[in-house]
């Protein structure tokens, strides 16, 4: 268990800058997951953080202690890699074993913590298994077991269930979210699916292009995205471009009252803030797809302009193709220049649209 | 000292610690290969004149200008090119056997394939004697069976090829697999999906797509082939000789060892043209391999 | 379904395609056998025989004379210790300058890299003969000549291409991020080389070791030009056999004698070099 | 510790162990300060001889002592340099006991005469039919084309002194032309020349045709598988071979008697820088004892190279029959090459296969 | 397009059944999809529609003909692969354009059939590209115009976008709907992510150990599921063991009116099918966990008698850990070894439960 403090990170490869001035602080027992889109710079920030790769600028800090020079065995960070990185030689025990027998631990000891390791994930008398006896998740399971029981104080996870099944993937999710809670340690989680991180973070930080889009709780990042690239990276999200005029938005011919200057802008709507009611005749928007996803339903109308949207409705609802309706948005924000410009107050705007 | 400076000290003792790595093998190759070859070819660029040694393309010239050793060469260029079509041939079809078939003759076959590894080509020599000789082991055979003899291949130009395809089967079907093992099972049943036989899969698919592999195969033969001595020595025709022999008796029996060195060279620039090709087929593959 | 219904339809999906892809297999394997075994099995038989003259199908005359006589010469013993022991110091060294050599090429970087590592190649394009003649003026002058250690040094020269190329491939397929794993549990450099890095890669390892180590027990022209009179080794006596002894039996007998150990070889490496070790850091 | 002296051999096997068997424990008994190592050097003495030159003035110890069977006008200007001993001055007791015919060169020490003859398939040629001469060898060979075959000249000698029968034949059988500092580049080659018309003429005759074997061995073991029906042999190997049974006891011998085949005295040769040279001599002088010299005859059935008369009574007696009046020989030297090379060049690839 | 009937498909590897004793019908122009975990032997089907794998006993019928025994080659279908199995050596025109050059088809044909096929998957003008040149989902498009192009009259496609993101998986899951409906070819879908067969397919073919679970539409597959293990496959499901004793089904505390003989059964609970009453004190059920996915709460809940619910509720309904409640359910099912035995009446039955 540590605090993490992250200062005005920089590194370049060639010209690339994988990670562009990045300042992050992670409190003691948190656990933050980086997400964004591929080749945003989290892995390269996570191994600078594991010792992998040297900065090109700036610091890194461990409950004070500058470790930005530190070689990564002489950190007290454990890391789990996306492509678990077991050592395919030695058996179960002797992968989780080898970190403590550097160290010179008696035997007995390092059986007992060994096992107790193993039966943190779950892998009781899977010992003597090798590893290419296992599935996937097992294997994932024993990497994580490998780095708990050196009982670091950052722990620092790739991707590590990114290679899975869906179904076990959220298990393990679980399952390490359960862990964190129980030992108390310090996470760093890469991740790209938005769902994970919304399901595991104590604080999400998205990053984009090396830089650091919005640092986070999930609840707050979903609904008050700062900037439209988290808007429409987040959850789904109707982004439509349009402009104000005399403080009205107009977009995809849905008219808003907001506060803001004329001017172009984007219009963020979340598919479950749009409300939807039948129309008869052609009148309104027409519905052009509808899923039945078991827990709510998509579905997707085109605008008379020739918008499409998504919203979400409540099973049972009895949307099919080719029905119309008229759509009225109860939650919204608009963006300019890609940052967030104006979001009504809970409660207050609720608009009816024309489509 | 600053950070910045320490990191790049560490880069640097990184470059010289990967030089003192390789140092041992490569002052080995540099003094006991390339300074004896750039004497070799020196030697044979050079005549000693009462003034000091002057350029003179002589040693060629007389090479170049004799039937006889470019009767020689010209046989050793066409062993060599008998024997790579066949290698490639051969280890093609165990190769793709090997590579597809879930039958349990395949590792029958691939140790039956890779012995030949474990058997000194002296002890082939040998044994091809025996066995295709005159009156050998299979004229034996013929004979009780009633058929006429075999027009034996020992002392004919046949005799070296089949030594050197059966010693040198084994280095190409290991190149040829590991070529095919990239040759993934998906982009084969695509191709059939499409339409494709199993003629016109290997024709498209596979061939295409291993064809730095053969051409990896091919050169390898054929660098082996310019030097070898032992079987066509003892299986091949006194005239033509392949290259290897022929230098031998050059120096020994002529004692000429300016035109041994200049056969050796004449061979170097052939097998030098090989490498070339070999060098670039693997950066090819590694190239494909990577993206 | 019943199981004579689901057998018969089992067999009907035999019919066709598995057949011929056995046939195949079989044609293959018979072909390879008839290439590889005959000459194999004609020393054998040669071995066992002490007179066989054409037309007899079978040897007039089967015994174990020649045995005793080859296992009581001197030089046969002689030249047994003499090739076993060149090559396992020939062996020895080469991976003793070998392997680090290979993992620099695999895992540093440095000026010239895929220039020093391309000039192994050198090794096996330039005409042996021609190279050894020069060689062996050099080495006159260095007294090496007729030395064991001459001999030695010639032949590690032989070994590099493999035993750099193989092992470099090796190196190249083991996983970083297992490297980056061991560091990460707080392993040094050198603990993960130890560890980690050289027990993935010792069946690449393996396969380059015992192929240098048959080459070289198999070499005859270096031992030649450079080793006479002090090296004397099997393949030699081989040479000596089959040209200028009378008696063709001796060298089926010594055959026999070295096939033994190249079996075992055999059965030893082939998982090893069913792993694609060679193939692949040949450049496929 | 004892000192090695190492001999080189260039013969076949019969020679080798006739050294390691024979001369070997003599020489050790006598001088047990010293042990003997003999390395075979089948067909490969070049390099050793170049390795003994080039450390020629240097101290290097080249590790060579004796070459049993070598030219000692090979390499051209070893001899000016210095590198064979004189065996006229090197002080040899039993230098004097050698018969004159045999002396070629005084940097030469022979010690064995052996002849080619020819080997026969009795079975398929009647003793009496065998060729007598020359015209009627060759009469035979176009009777029975693909019966007869002989190795390539640069290996064995067997091939070689077939060769050079022809030569000498195309020559008016007078082998005094060819004498070891005759030798005229141009001039010379044309005396070959004539010689390599005849083999070209018998080549289609040949078995393959054209399928010179690679070695001695190569031709007995023709001969010894029924390939072929004649073939020029050592003498004292082919006897060797039939006392083995590597050749059937059906095998005949003959030899031409217009001229016979070539033959020749082994010429002993040590390079002045050897490593013991009073040891290499003392090995000299036991090589030319009567008692080695006997071996000769009874061991390898050669000829002995000391006179007749320092051998024992029966022996002289016994094999008097089988050695012709006078082994025609021919000059080693430029020769060698001349004859090897041209043969490479102008028969050999004569026959179309 | 084609109809296509399987009949009693077997397929066994060693003592292993792959596949066993399947039988499926699936209408022209229908999307089915296959779902079921790993190793249910969804590949070994398409493989053996495909030609790929030779049936240990069974038949294919494609429009009433008999392919069982026929080459891959020579069958009417089109398979879209995993791994995308592009021909690395040819551009991306050669790559459409080889099935079409096999059958010497003429070259303005064949050039006007690959770019209206290249057009359909939205990439025009990207023929001349190598493949190493494209995204992940580009080279997936382009595979899909490979068997696009020769009119293939069954589409296979086994998890052709099982290794692309989330984003990217989404929209190519509808541009593949997209063009179905538009080419209306018979499609057969392998995947073993639920979401996608449910956002997708017309059908779902439920497959567990080889066997045919169910085949059902979407929405029955979710509100109808006829064996517990599809309950527990497709969407997140509560299962609970307990029993049935005179027409109540009790189960983790909860009592439920139903008609049925006594015995040992399932509870089947839906998430999004429990409502949640907050209680004072430390009667009811204690939350345990409260995620926030944005679009909805996953509340995980503890009953007196130690089972775990989780449950479904709106966002911004102010849940947190610690609080208690109670807990109702309005739609359920009950399985008796493993099959479906009882379900309410749609707005019939409604149970308070105690917890
Ligand atoms: N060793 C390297 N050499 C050169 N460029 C690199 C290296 N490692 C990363 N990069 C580049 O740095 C950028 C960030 O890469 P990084 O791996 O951190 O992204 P990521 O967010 O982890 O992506 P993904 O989700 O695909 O894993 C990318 O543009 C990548 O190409
Ligand atoms: N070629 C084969 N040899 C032996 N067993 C096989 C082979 N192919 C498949 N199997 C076995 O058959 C079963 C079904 O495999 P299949 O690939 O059809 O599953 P799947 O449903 O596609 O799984 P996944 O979702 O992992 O792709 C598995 O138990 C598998 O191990
Ligand atoms: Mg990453
Ligand atoms: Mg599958």
């Amino acid at each position: 268990m540590a605090t993490l403090e992250i200062k005005k990170l920089s590194r370049l490869f060639g010209d690339t800058r994988a990670v562009d001035d990045l300042s992050l602080t992670i409190g003691d027992g948190e656990l933050v997951c980086l997400l964004g889109p591929s080749g945003s710079g989290k892995s390269t920030v996570l191994r600078m953080i594991g010792g992998f790769e040297e900065p090109t600028a700036g610091s890194i800090l461990i409950d004070g202690q500058d470790v930005t020079r530190v070689p990564p065995e002489r950190r007290p960070t454990g890391m789990v890699f996306q492509s678990h990185a077991l050592w395919a030689h030695m058996d179960v025990f002797a992968n989780v074993a080898f970190g403590l027998k550097l160290r010179r631990l008696p035997k007995d000891e390092i059986h007992q913590r060994v096992n107790a390791s193993l039966a943190t994930v779950g892998l009781e008398g899977f010992g003597a298994r090798k590893t290419t006896q296992l599935s996937g998740g097992q294997q994932q399971r024993v990497a994580l077991a490998r780095s708990l029981v050196l009982e670091p104080k950052i722990l620092l996870l790739d991707e590590p269930f990114a290679s899975l099944d869906q179904h076990l993937r959220e298990r393990l999710r679980e399952e390490v979210r359960e862990i964190q809670r129980r030992v108390g340690i310090t996470m760093v989680f890469v991740t790209h699916g938005q769902d994970e991180a919304l399901a595991i973070a104590d604080r999400i930080a998205v990053m984009r292009d090396g830089r650091l889009e919005q640092l986070s709780r999930p609840d707050r990042l979903y609904r008050q995205p700062q900037t439209e690239f988290v808007a429409g990276f987040v959850g789904q999200m109707n982004l439509l471009r349009g402009a104000v005029r005399s403080n009205v938005m107009t977009a995809a011919g849905i008219d808003l009252p907001v506060t803001l200057a004329d001017g172009l802008a984007t219009l963020a709507l979340r598919p479950e803030d749009i409300a939807l009611e039948r129309r008869s005749g052609d009148r309104g928007a027409e519905v052009t797809r509808v899923t039945d996803f078991g827990t709510h339903l998509s579905i997707e109308v085109k605008t008379r302009c020739e918008h499409r949207l998504k919203i979400m409705a409540q099973p049972g609802t009895g949307w099919s193709t080719g029905m119309r309706a008229e759509l009225s948005a109860h939650n919204f924000a608009i963006y300019r220049d890609g940052k967030l410009c104006f979001m009504p107050q809970p409660g207050s705007a609720q608009s009816s649209v024309a489509a | 000292m600053s950070r910045a400076e320490a990191t790049r000290q560490d880069a640097k003792g990184g470059r010289l610690f990967g030089l003192l790595l390789i140092a041992a093998p490569v002052s080995l190759v540099l003094l006991l290969i390339i300074w004896p070859v750039a004497l070799s070819v020196f030697d044979t660029l050079t005549v000693e004149t009462p003034s000091g040694v002057a350029l003179s393309l002589d040693a060629y010239r007389f090479f170049f200008s004799d039937g006889f050793s470019l009767r020689n060469l010209w046989m050793t260029i066409q062993v060599a090119a008998i024997c790579t079509v066949l290698l490639l041939i051969i280890s093609l079809t165990i190769a793709l056997y090997l590579r597809f078939s879930t039958s349990r003759l395949t590792g029958y076959i691939q140790a039956l394939a890779l012995f030949p590894l474990f058997v000194p080509s002296i002890l082939l020599a040998y044994a091809l004697i025996r066995t295709l000789g005159p009156n050998g082991t299979v004229d034996i055979l013929l004979n009780a069976v009633g058929l006429p003899k075999l027009a034996s291949p020992y002392l004919t130009i046949w005799g070296p090829i089949i030594g050197l395809v059966w010693d040198n089967l084994p280095l190409t079907l290991l190149i040829v697999l590991a070529g095919l093992g990239n040759v993934s099972s998906a982009s084969i049943d695509a191709a059939r999906d499409v339409g494709a036989n199993r003629a016109q899969v290997l024709r498209y698919i596979i061939l295409p797509r291993i064809r730095s592999t053969l051409l990896v195969a091919a050169s390898f033969v054929v660098l082996g082939l310019f030097s070898a001595f032992t079987l066509p020595y003892l299986l091949g025709p006194a005239v033509p000789e392949m290259m290897g022999p022929f230098m031998r008796r050059t120096i020994i029996d002529v004692d000429d060892p300016l035109q041994a060195r200049t056969q050796a060279v004449v061979s170097f620039m052939i097998c030098a043209a090989f490498a070339y090709f070999y060098v670039r087929s693997i950066a090819r593959t590694r190239r494909e391999q990577s993206s | 379904m019943s199981v004579r219904e689901l057998r018969q339809a089992g067999l009907a999906g035999i019919g066709s395609s598995r057949i011929r892809a056995n046939w195949a297999g079989i044609a293959i394997a018979a072909l390879l056998s008839l290439f590889i075994l005959t000459p194999l099995v004609n020393v054998a038989i040669w071995a066992f025989t002490e007179v066989w003259r054409y037309p007899a199908v079978i040897p007039q005359k089967f015994g174990f004379r020649f045995w005793a006589d080859v296992l009581s010469r001197g030089d046969v013993h002689l030249a047994m210790t003499t090739s076993l022991s060149l090559a396992a110091i020939v062996t020895a060294l080469s991976a003793l300058i070998c392997l680090p050599a290979s993992y620099a090429f695999a895992r540093l970087n440095f000026p010239g890299r895929n220039l020093f590592f391309m000039s192994f190649l050198t090794v096996y394009a330039f005409p042996k003969f021609g190279l050894y003649i020069t060689i062996a003026t050099i080495f006159l002058g260095l007294g090496l000549i007729g030395n064991f250690w001459g001999v030695v040094l010639i032949q590690l020269v032989s070994t590099l291409m493999f035993m750099v190329w193989i092992p470099v491939s090796a190196f190249q397929n083991v996983d970083r991020r297992q490297e980056e794993a061991a560091r990460d549990v707080g392993a040094s450099q050198l603990r993960v080389f130890w560890s980690i890095t050289l027990p993935q890669v010792l069946p690449a390892i393996s396969a380059a070791v015992l192929l240098t180590f048959v080459n070289t027990f198999y070499e005859t022209e270096v031992a030649w030009l450079i080793g006479a009179p002090e090296v004397r080794t099997v393949p030699l006596l081989m040479v000596r056999f089959i040209n200028s002894e009378l008696v063709v039996q001796y060298g089926a007998v010594l055959s026999l004698l070295l096939w033994v150990p190249s079996f075992i070889l055999l059965m030893l490496v082939r998982r090893f070099l069913g792993a694609q070790a060679l193939g692949r850091a040949l450049g496929a | 510790d004892t000192k090695r002296i190492d001999v080189y051999i260039t013969g076949d096997s019969n020679i080798i162990n006739f050294w390691n068997n024979i001369i070997k424990p003599a020489y050790e008994k006598a001088n047990p300060q010293y042990t003997l190592n003999v390395v075979s050097a089948r067909n490969n003495i070049a390099p050793i001889v170049d390795r003994a030159l080039a450390a020629l003035g240097s101290n290097v110890d080249p590790q060579v002592d004796l070459f049993d069977e070598n030219d000692p006008n090979l390499p051209k200007g070893a001899i000016e340099k210095g590198l064979w001993v004189d065996f006229t001055k090197a002080g040899i007791a039993n230098y004097d006991k050698l018969n004159p015919v045999t002396i070629e060169t005084k940097y030469g020490l022979p010690y064995r005469g052996t002849q080619v003859v020819l080997a026969y398939d009795t079975t398929k040629l009647k003793p009496e039919d065998a060729p007598k001469t020359w015209a009627e060898l060759v009469a035979w060979m176009k009777a029975n084309p693909g019966q007869f075959t002989h190795n390539r000249p640069d290996t064995g000698g067997s091939g070689g002194n077939f060769v050079r029968r022809a030569i000498h034949e195309a020559n008016g059988r007078d082998p005094s032309l060819f004498r070891i500092d005759n030798y005229v580049a141009g001039d010379s080659d044309k005396l070959l020349a004539k010689g390599f018309e005849l083999l070209k003429e018998i080549a289609p005759y040949t078995y393959g045709p054209g399928s010179y074997t690679g070695d001695n061995m190569q031709s007995i073991q023709l001969l010894a598988q029924g390939v072929v029906t004649m073939v020029p042999v050592w003498s004292d190997m082919a006897l060797d071979a039939v006392n083995k049974g590597v050749l059937p006891e059906t095998t005949g011998f003959t030899q031409l008697t217009d001229l016979a085949l070539a033959g020749g005295f082994a010429d002993m040769t040590v390079p002045t820088n050897a490593g013991d040279l009073e040891a290499t001599m003392k090995l000299a002088d036991i090589v030319l004892s009567p008692e080695i010299q006997t071996k000769v005859v009874t061991e390898i059935g050669a000829f002995p190279a000391i006179s007749w008369e320092y051998l024992p009574q029966d022996l002289a007696a016994k094999y008097a029959a089988m050695q012709p009046a006078s082994i025609p020989t021919f000059p080693g030297g430029p020769w060698v090459s001349a004859i090897s090379d041209g043969w490479f060049r102008t028969v050999a690839p004569h026959v179309t296969r």
